[in-house]
């Protein structure tokens, strides 16, 4: 028994990547090997991920990887959100003429980069991990290379993302200088006798804190996501949507709990670093919920939605600030976000492409007498988005309003309240369209392979399966703690 | 005295004839709806037989099952003598809503049976439902088949009334959420254990009053405030229920309203005991001025359904003048109106559905002399406009007069002031009536798509039911007092 | 006369003054190239600061961090010139103020 | 004065003013020299500090590749067309900025300096690091112990690199095909 | 045989009128006067024999046990609230039921022959015995709610009678404003029982005669029961319904506006006379109430020109009459003036029906005269109905009416002033009525030529009815309960004749040889303004409140709040929006001031805490 058998995962992720992209080189004429492979890669790397048992967190590596029930649960996550994306959006990565074996080579890079984020224990680690999974990213969101807008998005990305990777490493070596260490367990460590100045670990918290702020696009920090997301091709904004956003909430927690805030030194700070969650979260409801109804174009929408949904999980990380083992609510928001958002994604990349013109609202127009079963779909998501009953939409929100509630945050319940009755009528609109109005001539066409359409059904039923049932979920989740 | 008895089936009945509308004939979803419901009618009866034919008001019907032991919520459904009757009206207003031909039964028939037995379900669950947050849920859920109701087969320019009725109620219900998180903490800050039974919560506001409190009971009326109508909070009805098909204006006059009175019985006075008490005064005021405010724009309403619907707010001010008494009596006699309101309402818009298949223009600018041509129809609309104005020996009569009388003793300027609502009640509804039946009948636009002559057959035997119930309980409401 | 040692924070100030000037020039700069250029200013200056730091703590992690994050910087300037000569080939610029065709 | 502080000072001036040729400087070939300047006066403050290796990475991957690589593109896009004349940014944007990142500066600044006083928590003296076989061996060793995950992860980062700059590099409207 | 057969057997006959008539309505059929007629009359007819039975088997009872009683069911039972379906029938009910029936059955008698042209008699009918049903009801209820359902009962078949031509708009509105001005009586009917229930405990009318109440209570249960009766008996201020009630069948203002239900007022004041007594303030206002009353509609009846108004002014008039007797406390007094006015006044009412269906729906009184030689049957117990309002010996009226002028001044809640008052009323009284005998039977014919030759006497249905209530008018003052007369009260009676005799010779001597048409008083005959006051303030209030409502409260305020929160929730988004112009520079700047302020935030707020 080898101590790395908690690692075989990843390890067999790895494995799958180089082999993907080996299989492609020799198979040149065709993208079909690598789509198989990168699919048998994630299929293999969820089941292994699923049948690894981690009783307790394994660290490896010196400690700078760390493998728990957290881990490998995102990794299965992360997996099936990858084979979903894969299966799902075949068709359309044919229509938009990006269907090459690259897609999938960067693909699983960008999914192995995530993978690996979200195991880091040490920052360095996760500033490379960072840029594995942002460099694949960059350039998926340029892919479109017949659009100029997607070249925009690749550049504004790679822009914004680099100066924000600066702004990380600059906060890391704050911390490095501080503490002495990159190691997160050592600095907690280190934190339980912190004494005198502490200056320099603050600002350098406060800075990598910004860099994954940006990350998952929290207010003031969000300028990037709407025109990231127009510009790139949908099935990439599904994987920033989806993979990336996952990622990077759970190493934005991680960094919230970097130190032991417990130790009186620290509690200020402590106090002034909710303080600061709470203003982003309140500004993430308040901008994204508003702004989100002023859109037309479907993926802008999609993204401003994002915006405000950033904020209920921050708000979730505060109650997890007050409370640790409130962590869960953080984890099931971002399972179901992530489900329902993969879902949406996938409906959205079943419009015919547009010369230069995104997927509009408008072209939702009169989809109920075209196709019924896509208006459910489209229903039973956007619903959940808006916290519906009987989607797991609902009970994303339930846990994170009533982990708040327990940690006394009962205003800013209200205000995400609010907002989510604000947000409501943008997820009312799209129904509405279809529903109530008649094909406008100039709406787009809506084609879906049966993969795509299955793809859907299949994360609907869980969104929908979930929304009944959370049972098994909540027991899932609500035993991972977040560890230090 | 508890019954314990599977009242599930309540619930899961609707719920597969939702689901099998899928599978019947196009060409006769209305009898299968009719029929179905008829059964659902003679199920619940059966069910409830203990509780409705019981002869105190002690007698309870319960049944729990396990739903999310994590967090406390459980299918816990309760039938007793408040929540019986407005399963029972469910049932029966389903049949009409069911009864009525139209644009539904060919456009999408199977959708709207299916949305049909879909909201029926809904509401059975929300009246039968003892856990606050099942309430909740079913609470919303019956949103989504209305949304859809009126979004397909409602009449132009719906939009607009569609997001105002859902943003307004989603307003007040996810406000209410955050209240019943509220409450849901309070107990488990006392024992430590999650829970949003009702009565559990009882206990745990049992003897407090604190500020919070205050505006944990603002957040419940709001939502049920904004469901009844009450005034000022009735701003979405018109519109809604102007534009909505006449089946959805029919569940929503008659029991979607009932919820908010429902709820304000059922949850509001028992777990916010000093609050209500507190303020009292003001609820009395509010539904005074609801009264006397929404029988004023009915005078000057030019139309028939918006009409009927200020009338409806009009009642419903009567009912809720019953409920804010928070004595047993009142509440009691608040139920017996409600009953009433709900027959006569849903009969109402029943008729008006009749006669807008024979006759198209139903302005209420001239005269149209209809009473000649049908003279049965107008036979029966006139009692029905009978029981609105509150006659004696209607069940409306004995509804209202027992909930003055319980509200004199609370507030005797209030009731004197709603009082005039009755003098008003004659005004516009002799109006409504003598504008369509009345004068000489010179306009000829009758309805050539129907050869359908003066009432007959189905539709008699329903409204002569109706009548018949009418009269018979306005003289024999012992049933729904119950020596209360 | 005193011998004036080098002293770590010396190099943080330079660190911190050259950190400050590449961002100055990201944001100032509308040609992309240059904006490249300053962020790998930024990831210098960075760099400078970790050594810094490193001495100060009498470790060597700071220049083993030193060298990954070159590795990184050298990989993110090549993807970000291949995206600039993409979008070269499109727009046929290199100014940031053309690509403002996503916004709101 | 001693010379490792002449020597910084010398660097640091450097450094700081090439920096802000930089960004002062119109013509984006200017802007290269000007950072191959920095990165070599700060190859100059890694060997005052001792860092060795660092140093000598420094000149070799910055100076070396990337700037190569720089003055490559900049040379294959200003081959035929005008386009390095830009605009510049409004008087108040530059204003506000300039007051930013001040201020920023300030901070940092502040923040760093508190710094001075920190107690090492490490023992490698430059004494203890000759003792072991000087800096390249120490650092090596470590590379390849303690650092092993990271650098497998860098042989990712760079894969990943490669493969996104291979598909960047394609042209237009391939169909199909692959690395 | 039980008492509920007096409720019922009308009932039957609304039930099968109704069904019938809509059976035929469906087939477009005209239903037959002759049968639904029959039946309605028939069931009316046994009710009323029923009601002598009962009548009978009362007065054998010993005095103070005089009470049937029989509980139906139980109507409304919740908390310390029971109200029972039940009839109770007394001295007073049974003479009410005496007169519902009896003179209900001849009018009922009367409008076959009446109604025989009509298109749809059974619907007629059915609405009759309807007004039976409710009227018998409201009489015989044990308890205020009972009483008020047949209260609002017979406002609904007023209501349906008096539009019973509902295709003539004007007379449907006619009927609306009955019903909503009695709506308005009806409110304090419905105060008045808040107000027992919370200050008695029971609704039950004998509980109540036997509660105490305080004074301050008493006064206002009583000033409401009499408000509601002023709305129902059509006395000031809510009387303007009643002329233009006139819209229905004659039979019908025969019999609910006049001799039935307009004098229900007068029933429940009696039946509440122990309270309504116990209050002075009360009284005083019943009395001066009731006479004004009589004294102006007596004014306004002599302006009128239309022969059904000028009765309904003096159904008014006599009203007020026996209001001024309950006003005095003389309820005796006043429900036999019911009685005697139920009989003249119906003759009357029947006898104008007569003329007006003689003349093919003339009711202008200056387009007839000289009717006594075609129409000998009416005019001869027209003739006899006058002498009953009169008040000449030995005619009903004379009873009646001098017992109440004398109380008003001899009771010890009496005075001059009422006196006075009343016996003008009563001068004015015999003006009018001769002006219209005179003008119709008597003097020369101003019949449009057109119709003179068309002229007939009625058929038997219709004198049959005119002469029994002849004979009544007759006779009917004898069956009150006589007593000695003192010196003072003979001489009372003595200027009461007088008086009758010179408003009639003036009458007389003014109209004997009247031609053309007279120019009245308007203001009078527009019923003083005080119709068009009501229609200007209330109905115009109605509606002006009811479009402020709509264009201010709902429009401005309710519709645009709702408006304006989603706007202003657009803007702010459209506001937030702006920052998104696209530029990344632009983003890069904001990012950095978003940083430098957080940082500086923390640097200086961690600061505070002393910990730097």
């Amino acid at each position: 028994m080898s101590e790395l058998e908690p690692a075989y995962p990843w390890i067999a992720f790895s494995m799958g990547i180089l082999i993907t992209m080996l299989v492609s080189v020799v198979r040149i004429d065709t993208k079909r090997p690598a789509q198989i492979f990168a699919l048998l890669t994630l299929v293999v790397t969820l089941f292994l991920s699923m049948s690894v048992n981690v009783e307790t967190p394994q660290s490896l590596f010196n400690g700078v990887f760390e493998i728990s029930a957290l881990t490998t649960t995102a990794l299965s996550l992360l997996c099936g959100l990858g084979i979903f994306f894969i299966i799902g959006t075949s068709r359309y990565l044919t229509k938009e003429e990006i269907h090459l074996s690259d897609y999938y080579h960067l693909l699983l890079i960008l999914i192995l980069g995530a993978s690996v984020l979200i195991c880091s224990k040490d920052l360095l680690v996760t500033f490379i991990a960072l840029e594995v999974m942002s460099l694949p990213a960059y350039t998926l969101a340029g892919f479109r290379r017949n659009d100029s807008r997607s070249n925009e998005a690749a550049i504004k990305y790679f822009i914004l993302g680099g100066v924000v990777g600066a702004v990380f490493l600059l906060g890391a070596s704050f911390i490095f200088g501080a503490t002495g260490t990159t190691h997160l367990s050592e600095i907690y460590t280190w934190s339980q006798k912190a004494q005198g100045d502490l200056t320099l670990f603050y600002m350098g918290h406060i800075l990598i804190l910004i860099s994954f702020l940006f990350k998952v696009a929290a207010v003031p920090f969000h300028f990037w996501k709407p025109d990231v997301y127009e510009g790139s091709p949908t099935s990439v904004t599904g994987i920033m949507a989806t993979v990336m956003s996952t990622a990077s909430f759970v190493v934005l927690a991680r960094i919230l709990h970097i130190a032991d805030f417990k130790s009186p030194e620290l509690a200020p700070y402590f106090e002034t670093l909710k303080q600061l969650i709470r203003v982003a979260a309140v500004l993430s409801l308040i901008i994204g919920s508003a702004i989100v109804i002023t859109q037309t174009n479907l993926k802008r929408m999609l993204a401003y939605s994002s915006i405000s949904h950033t904020g209920y999980v921050l708000l979730g990380l505060l109650g997890s600030m007050n409370q640790p083992d409130l962590i869960y609510s953080v984890w099931i928001y971002l399972f179901g976000y992530s489900l329902m958002t993969c879902g949406l994604f996938v409906l959205v990349s079943q419009s015919e492409p547009k010369l230069d013109a995104g997927v509009e609202l408008i072209d939702l127009t009169g989809l109920m007498k075209k196709q019924p079963f896509n208006v459910v779909m489209w229903s039973l998501f956007l619903f959940s988005m808006a916290g519906m009953p009987f989607t797991i939409g609902f009970f994303t929100k339930y846990f994170v309003f009533i982990s708040s509630v327990n940690t006394g945050e009962v205003f800013y319940v209200v205000i995400a309240a609010l907002c989510a009755v604000v947000s409501a009528y943008a997820y009312l609109r799209p129904i509405a369209l279809m529903v109530m109005r008649d094909a406008d001539p100039s709406a787009a066409e809506w084609k879906g392979s049966v993969a795509s359409h299955s793809v859907v059904a299949v994360s609907a039923a869980i969104v929908f399966a979930l929304g009944v049932m959370p049972n098994a979920l909540i027991h899932l989740l609500k035993g991972i703690p977040l560890q230090h | 005295m508890v019954n314990y008895n599977s009242l599930t089936v309540l619930l899961t009945v609707p719920l597969v004839a939702s689901m099998l509308a899928w599978f019947i004939p196009k060409g006769i979803q209305r009898l299968y709806a009719v029929f179905s419901s008829l059964c659902i009618l003679a199920l619940t009866l059966y069910q409830a037989a203990p509780v409705l034919f019981a002869s105190t008001s002690a007698a309870v019907i319960e049944h729990k099952l396990a739903w999310l032991p994590e967090i406390g919520v459980s299918l816990n459904f309760r039938l007793d003598s408040v929540s019986g009757w407005f399963v029972a009206l469910n049932a029966i207003v389903a049949i009409l809503a069911f009864s009525l031909k139209g644009v539904w039964y060919r456009k999408n028939p199977r959708l709207f049976t299916s949305l049909g037995f879909f909201l029926v379900s809904a509401l059975n669950t929300a009246f039968l439902s003892a856990d606050l947050i099942v309430f909740y849920l079913a609470y919303e859920a019956v949103f989504i088949p209305m949304i859809f109701m009126v979004g397909i087969w409602g009449e132009q320019a719906k939009a607009t009334a569609v997001f105002r009725f859902f943003l307004m109620s989603f307003l007040g219900s996810v406000l209410m959420l955050v209240s019943i998180f509220y409450l849901v903490n309070l107990y488990h800050e006392q024992s430590g254990i999650y829970s949003s039974n009702l009565f559990d919560l009882i206990q745990a506001t049992a003897g407090k009053n604190s500020p919070n409190l205050k505006w944990c009971f603002i957040g419940f009326f709001l939502a049920f405030a904004i469901k009844v109508p009450l005034f000022p909070f009735h701003g979405w009805l018109k519109d809604v229920y102007t534009l909505a098909p006449m089946p959805a204006t029919i569940w929503m006059s008659a029991i979607l309203s009932k919820l908010g009175v429902f709820g304000f019985i059922r949850f509001v006075s028992p777990i916010f005991v000093e609050s209500s008490q507190g303020y009292q005064g003001i609820l009395l005021t509010l539904a005074a001025i609801s009264v006397v405010y929404a029988a004023f724009l009915a005078i000057r309403s030019n139309d028939s359904k918006s009409l009927l619907a200020y009338s409806s707010v009009s009642h419903l001010g009567f009912v809720m003048m019953g409920v804010f008494t928070f004595n047993p009596g009142g509440n009691a006699s608040a139920i017996l109106l409600s009953v009433g309101h709900t027959l006569v309402s849903a009969m109402l818009f029943y008729i008006l559905h009749l006669i807008q298949e024979r006759q198209t223009d139903l302005g209420l600018e001239t005269s149209h002399g209809f009473a000649k041509l049908y003279p049965t129809l107008f036979t029966v609309f006139f009692i029905a406009v009978l029981a609105s104005m509150s006659l004696p020996g209607t069940l409306n009569f004995a509804g209202e007069f027992l909930v003055l009388i319980h509200s004199y003793a609370a507030s005797a300027l209030c009731t004197i002031i709603s009082g005039v609502g009755v003098i008003l009640g004659a005004v516009y509804m002799l109006k409504f009536y003598q504008q369509l039946g009345f004068g000489k009948n010179t306009t000829v636009t009758i309805n050539s798509n129907t050869g359908a002559k003066d009432l007959a057959g189905y539709d008699l035997v329903v409204l002569s039911v109706l009548v018949l119930m009418l009269i018979y309980f306005g003289f024999q409401p012992e049933i729904f007092l119950k020596g209360n | 006369m005193t011998e004036v040692m080098v002293e770590p924070w010396m190099l943080l100030v330079v660190a911190m003054i050259v950190f400050a000037i590449g961002l100055l020039g990201v944001i100032l700069r509308k040609n992309l190239l240059v904006m490249l250029m300053c962020v790998e200013l930024m990831l210098n200056a960075v760099n400078l600061s970790f050594v810094a730091f490193s001495r100060m703590h009498q470790t060597l992690q700071g220049d083993i961090t030193v060298l990954f994050v070159m590795t990184v910087a050298a990989a993110e300037s090549a993807v970000g010139l291949g995206l600039i000569i993409a979008m070269f080939r499109t727009l046929k610029t290199v100014d940031s103020d053309q690509i403002q065709m996503l916004r709101d | 004065m001693s010379w490792s502080m002449v020597a910084f000072s010398a660097f640091s001036t450097i450094a700081i003013i090439s920096s802000i040729f930089v960004i002062l400087k119109k013509n984006p070939v200017s802007s290269a020299f000007s950072l191959i300047l920095v990165f070599f006066s700060f190859a100059g403050l890694y060997a005052v500090m001792g860092a060795h290796l660092v140093a000598a990475l420094q000149i070799m991957v910055y100076t070396g590749a990337i700037m190569v690589l720089f003055v490559f593109v900049i040379m294959l896009l200003n081959a035929d067309t005008p386009v390095l004349d830009l605009k510049e940014s409004g008087g108040l944007f530059k204003a506000i900025t300039t007051f930013g990142v001040i201020g920023l500066l300030g901070i940092l600044l502040k923040t760093v300096l508190r710094a001075k006083e920190i107690q090492a928590t490490g023992n490698l003296t430059e004494d203890k690091i000759n003792e072991l076989g000087g800096n390249f061996k120490v650092i090596s060793e470590a590379l390849f112990t303690d650092y092993s995950f990271h650098f497998e992860l860098a042989s990712f980062l760079l894969l990943g690199a490669i493969v996104a700059t291979v598909a960047l590099a394609k042209r237009k409207s391939l169909k199909g095909s692959s690395v | 045989m039980s008492l509920s057969l007096l409720i019922f057997l009308p009932l039957i006959g609304f039930l099968f009128n109704g069904f019938y008539h809509l059976k035929m309505a469906r087939s477009e059929q005209k239903s037959s006067a002759m049968i639904s007629g029959v039946i309605a009359t028939g069931v009316m007819f046994a009710a009323f024999l029923v009601a002598c039975t009962y009548y009978y088997m009362l007065s054998q009872l010993p005095a103070d046990g005089r009470l049937f009683e029989q509980t139906l069911f139980q109507w409304m039972k919740l908390g310390g609230l029971n109200v029972s379906f039940a009839l109770r029938l007394d001295s007073l009910s049974s003479l009410f039921v005496l007169i519902i029936t009896g003179v209900g059955s001849l009018i009922h008698l009367y409008s076959i022959g009446y109604m025989s042209e009509d298109e749809t008699p059974a619907k007629y009918f059915s609405f009759l015995n309807l007004f039976c049903f409710m009227m018998l009801n409201l009489v015989l209820g044990s308890n205020l709610p009972h009483v008020f359902l047949g209260w609002e009962g017979v406002g609904l078949a007023s209501y349906l009678l008096i539009g019973y031509w509902y295709q003539d708009k004007d007379k449907v509105l006619a009927g609306q404003k009955a019903f909503i001005m009695n709506r308005i009586g009806d409110l304090g009917f419905l105060i008045a029982m808040f107000i027992a229930y919370k200050f008695v405990g029971s609704l039950d009318l004998i509980d109540l005669q036997k509660a105490t109440l305080t004074p301050h209570v008493t006064t206002v249960f009583g000033l409401l029961i009499f408000f509601a009766c002023t709305g129902k008996s059509a006395q000031i201020p809510l009387f303007t319904w009643l002329p233009d009630a006139m819209a229905g069948p004659t039979p019908v203002s025969a019999l609910i506006h006049a001799a039935t239900m307009v004098t229900s007022g007068i029933y429940l004041l009696t039946r509440l006379s122990p309270i309504i007594e116990a209050s002075n303030t009360v009284l005083t206002v019943i009395g001066m109430v009731g006479v004004t009353t009589a004294f102006v509609a007596a004014l306004m009846a002599c302006a009128q020109t239309d022969i059904k108004k000028i009765l309904a002014y003096s159904t008014i008039s006599q009203l007020g009459f026996m209001f001024l007797a309950c006003g005095v406390g003389s309820f005796e007094s006043g429900v036999f003036h019911v009685m005697t006015h139920a009989f003249f006044k119906a003759l009357l009412f029947l006898g104008a029906g007569s003329v007006i269906h003689a003349l093919h729906e003339e009711q202008n009184i200056f387009k007839m005269g000289a009717l006594r030689a075609k129409l000998p049957i009416t005019s001869i117990t027209f003739i006899a109905g006058w002498a009953a309002i009169l008040g000449l010996p030995p005619f009903s009226g004379f009873f009646s009416k001098d017992e109440i002028l004398w109380q008003s001044l001899s009771s010890p809640h009496g005075n001059v002033m009422l006196f006075i008052i009343a016996a003008a009323s009563a001068f004015l009284t015999a003006f009018y009525m001769t002006r219209l005998l005179v003008l119709v039977f008597f003097g020369k014919s101003r019949v449009d030529p057109a119709k003179q030759k068309h002229i007939h006497e009625a058929p038997m249905t219709m004198a049959i009815p005119l002469m029994v209530l002849g004979v009544l008018s007759l006779v009917g003052g004898w069956f009150g309960e006589h007593h000695e007369h003192s010196g003072q009260e003979m001489m009372v009676m003595a200027a009461s004749v007088i008086l009758a005799g010179l408003g009639a010779g003036i009458a007389y001597q003014k109209y004997k040889n009247f031609e053309g048409e007279e120019k009245t008083n308007q203001f009078l005959m527009s019923g003083m303004g005080v119709d068009l006051a009501y229609l200007s303030v209330f109905a115009k209030g109605t509606g002006t409140l009811s479009k402020w409502f709509t264009t201010y409260v709902e429009e401005m305020i309710v519709q645009r709040t709702l408006r304006w929160s989603t706007a202003v929730v657009g803007l702010s988004g459209n506001l937030f929006r702006v920052v998104q112009v696209g530029s990344t520079q632009a983003y890069l700047m904001m990012i950095l001031i978003a940083i430098v302020a957080i940082m500086a935030w923390v640097f200086l707020g961690v600061g505070q805490y002393g910990k730097l």
